[in-house]
């Protein structure tokens, strides 16, 4: 049950009931990234809008469990505002954490920290990293 | 202690605490198929059909012996039985081979929402293919296959009927012998996905007069990446093999080249050996064993469980009348990956999302569910395990605010 | 007594009076592959990619290593390994998907007479179909693929080039490397059937440059019912499923469908999850080894025996100066059916006749012959068993009056 | 080597190196049936004359090991002249005999007799019986 408890964290839930940056926008100048789970039919779309090296604006859209949808939302906030390079150290450290890796604690990666309970959820952590991957793919599409 | 005479054959549960309903996706494997693997891969260890000596020549045996078996077993004659990677194989060999072949504008194919996506695919390309139509029997109010409907889509164009025996996320049984009757009395030929039927209730494909069937050795008691096309001779043997290479030959020219017989031709290469010598013993083991004693236990465990989970508030069952082991059921408002990673944590196996079928999960007008499937190995104390799981999974997710 | 490090793991030979010289049709396998096969059937016996409890995600985890392994022993990338049921299933993929689709009337497709069935079947089929044409590789002297040869024969209408890296008869090694980079020089895409080569010598595909590479698990160690298909990315992206089903797909519409990206969209149904798993072990088995120098030992156990078997009058051998451990021969006035016999009641197994490769009979001028092939569990007193028997076999059959 | 030395016996390597009514005639009015034995590359094709219900005349030709090309020879000269009858009962004992099956052991097999020997081949029993398989399916034939 702690593991479990410690899955669903209450921010976990705020977000996937509210979740922030929802929904695309038809702007060429957003950087759209689809990503598919294969194993669960998790679907999930990402936009960001990168400017001056600066993260300006960062959106989602799809579908999936609550891992996954949340964990696109808490993404788009925490990106928002970011540099490209800072941007990337978090995500790379997130994927890490979730994945149960070596990553640099030191890092702070604000509310993301939370999905730190995914990593006894070896089967969920693909839920927990697809948005994210969507992410990195964005910035390494730029 | 209540008594489950066929439980003690499974490792996989008497040795650890594991309360499997997952059959429906892959069911545990009886010790004697474990070991027929074992022995070929330990004490044989050789190619099939042309060694001379002894660990060969019993290599060739026991594969050709389950085909025997397998004949026996849904009252075929061994030239009729093929050996495939699966299920999903054997279905795609009749599309591709005598489907494109065959089908031509304008004709139809009939399929239902409730195909899995290895009988639903593999028409779906013959239909883009070749130009044909593919048609759906309209599912009545619960999901189901009726006659009448199949008769509403039934037509002189008609030349496929490819459906399920038993659908694999709603448990429920196709009027199959009926509806080949009927497809027969329009010439089509009948396509059969016995994947979640052979395991369930006695299959004799002389009886339903079927054109094809396929099966998977992985879902009745056997190991993966075996399955069987059975097909009418006359079929098999005007159809051209798909995969051409080893064995499956008999004069080679440079330019040209013949085949064997069927059902020889249709198996290029090494097969699976040890995998089709354990069917042989998973088949064994049908034979030494009650079908319709376990389905009924099944049958019974289903009702019980069925009956139970109903009460609890907070849960949608969709087939509320399956009349199989499976209940398809999602805790409402918490995603079915969700909900399964609960089941996990307590030991309770069962499987989540669309278990390819997409089209039942548009028809339900769902994502994704939870499904059970009980199996003649469960008892009552797996249901009650279940049950209890599946009330504290309600509490636990209201709990944590979903 | 002579040492031989492998040997042990081998129960096959150690537990019985075998002297297995077959390894070129089926390898035996080590206790570490049946254990993992064991492992899977016994412990896990779930589906893969789709379960959230514990032996579902295990399995999954181990069929996706598997194929992890599979990339880094041939130095290729996860995307880039698709699994089959054999080589077979690898180079029909090859040639029903990218070969039908994308080789016209008037293009050339060059193999060679000492083409597998497997190898060869294929690319004839295409070269029908297609109004291709299909041009041989001259042999020389000996029965080898020279450059020269290959060079006389590769044109601008070159598309497919697809050839053996080792012969499974002669056991010669193609020049392989040399031909790649001539091949595509033409802008030709090369598919190399490396069955027997894979076991015999490292084989890295970014340094060969090929564009696709086929291998079987059961000749390497691993069980039956696995192979391997290597694809250049470029190539598996643009191909099309031939096989389509469940697990291979994303979208699923009732008249179209979406794949997913390679190599699952390759992978229809439910694989054989159990021989991955044993073939991952297989891999594990190589690298813990140095090929080299099991390869080193085949080469002295070959050389040895060549050496006495050609003194022994009523002898023909054929492939007097093979690199590898294959010997190819018949007793004189023997049909090699008869003489597999002797030898077999001898406890010696090897195989007789046309070993799926017809053409290279045809070049050889005989209907079919017998070969010994050494592998590096094999030793020298197995060598010596082998030219006894031979002895013996020559004076039997001339008492009895052949 | 006492198996071995039952197997291949004087009237097998006989009629291997001499060949008995072996070529085929270009002549409808023998029925011709061919069969190969799939697993050995062996290849036999046998032709049989009947003439009010009587074998007047039967031939082979083929290629093979010893015991699939001797087994040829010997079923034509047992053949001819036996009534399809009796020559349905003959067959039909010898393919059990070799498949080391319960058969009648006073029916006289006459040369055929000498293939007991294969029953300890077990991989040979086919090798022995695709010509006289050809030769029952040509009396079904007809
Ligand atoms: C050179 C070669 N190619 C292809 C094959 C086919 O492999 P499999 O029968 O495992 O599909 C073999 C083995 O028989 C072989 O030796
Ligand atoms: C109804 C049905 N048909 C076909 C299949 C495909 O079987 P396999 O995956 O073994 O090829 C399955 C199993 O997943 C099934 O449940």
């Amino acid at each position: 049950m702690e593991n479990l408890e410690n899955l669903y964290r209450e921010v976990i839930l705020e977000h996937y009931k509210n979740p922030r940056n929802k929904g695309l926008l038809p702007d060429p100048s957003y950087v759209t990234v689809h990503i598919k789970n294969p194993s669960c039919g998790d679907d999930i779309t990402i936009q960001t809008k990168i400017k001056d090296n600066q993260i300006v604006d960062c959106r989602h859209e799809g579908k999936g469990c609550s891992i996954c949808c949340s964990s696109a939302s808490v993404l788009t906030e925490t990106m928002i505002g970011k540099s490209t390079d800072k941007a990337k150290i978090i995500a790379d450290n997130y994927l890490k954490m979730v994945a149960n890796k070596i990553y640099d604690e030191k890092i702070d990666l604000e509310e993301a920290e939370v999905y730190i309970g995914v990593r006894q959820f070896p089967a969920r952590v693909k839920c927990a990293s697809i948005a994210w991957q969507a992410f990195m793919q964005a910035l390494a599409k730029k | 202690m209540e008594q489950n005479i066929w439980r003690a054959d499974f490792p996989q549960i008497t040795e650890k605490d594991m309360i499997y309903l997952d059959s429906a996706a892959s069911s545990l494997k009886p010790n004697s198929v474990i070991m027929a693997v074992t022995h070929y891969d330990h004490d044989l260890s050789a190619n099939i059909h042309r060694g001379v000596y002894k660990e060969a020549y019993e290599a060739t045996f026991l594969y050709e012996e389950t085909r025997e078996k397998v004949a026996r077993f849904i009252n075929a004659i061994p030239e009729e039985i093929v050996f495939t990677r699966g299920a999903t194989a054997a279905l795609n060999l009749v599309a591709l081979s005598y489907g494109l072949k065959n089908i031509h504008p304008g004709d139809e194919i009939i399929v239902s929402e409730l195909e899995h996506h290895s009988s639903l695919l593999p028409w779906q390309n013959v239909a883009l293919k070749t130009g044909a139509k593919l048609v759906y029997v309209p599912l009545d109010s619960e999901g189901r296959i009726t006659i009448a409907n199949f008769e509403s889509v039934l037509s002189d164009h008609t030349k496929v009927v490819a459906l399920t025996y038993i659908s694999n996320v709603l448990g429920y049984i196709t009027p199959i012998a009926e509806i080949i009757t009927l497809a027969h009395a329009k010439k089509a030929i009948t396509v059969i996905d016995a994947a979640q039927a052979i395991e369930h209730m006695p299959v004799d494909v002389k009886t339903l007069k079927c054109d094809f069937l396929a099966f998977s050795g992985h879902k009745m008691l056997g190991p993966t990446g075996i399955g069987i096309l059975y097909g009418k001779q006359e079929y098999l043997e005007i159809m051209e093999p798909i995969e051409v290479g080893g064995d499956m030959n008999d004069n080679v020219n440079k330019y040209d080249a013949e085949w064997k017989d069927s059902p020889y031709k249709f198996e290029a290469g090494t097969m699976p050996i040890a995998s089709a010598i354990g069917l042989g013993t998973a088949i064994d083991y049908w034979q030494e064993h009650n079908i319709m004693a376990m389905e009924d236990h099944v049958r019974r465990l289903r009702k019980y469980t069925y009956t139970q989970i109903k009460k609890i508030p907070g849960i949608t069952i969709y087939n509320p009348t399956s009349e199989t082991g499976l209940i398809a059921f999602n805790i409402d408002g918490v995603h079915a990956h969700d909900a399964s990673s609960y089941f996990a944590e307590h030991n309770v196996c069962l499987r989540a999302g669309h278990h390819c079928a997409q089209l039942v999960m548009k028809w339900l007008n769902i994502e994704a569910c939870l499904r059970a499937s009980l199996f003649f190995y469960n008892t009552f104390a797996d249901c009650d395990r279940f049950i209890d799981a599946t009330k504290n999974a309600v509490k636990f997710f209201h709990k944590m605010g979903f």
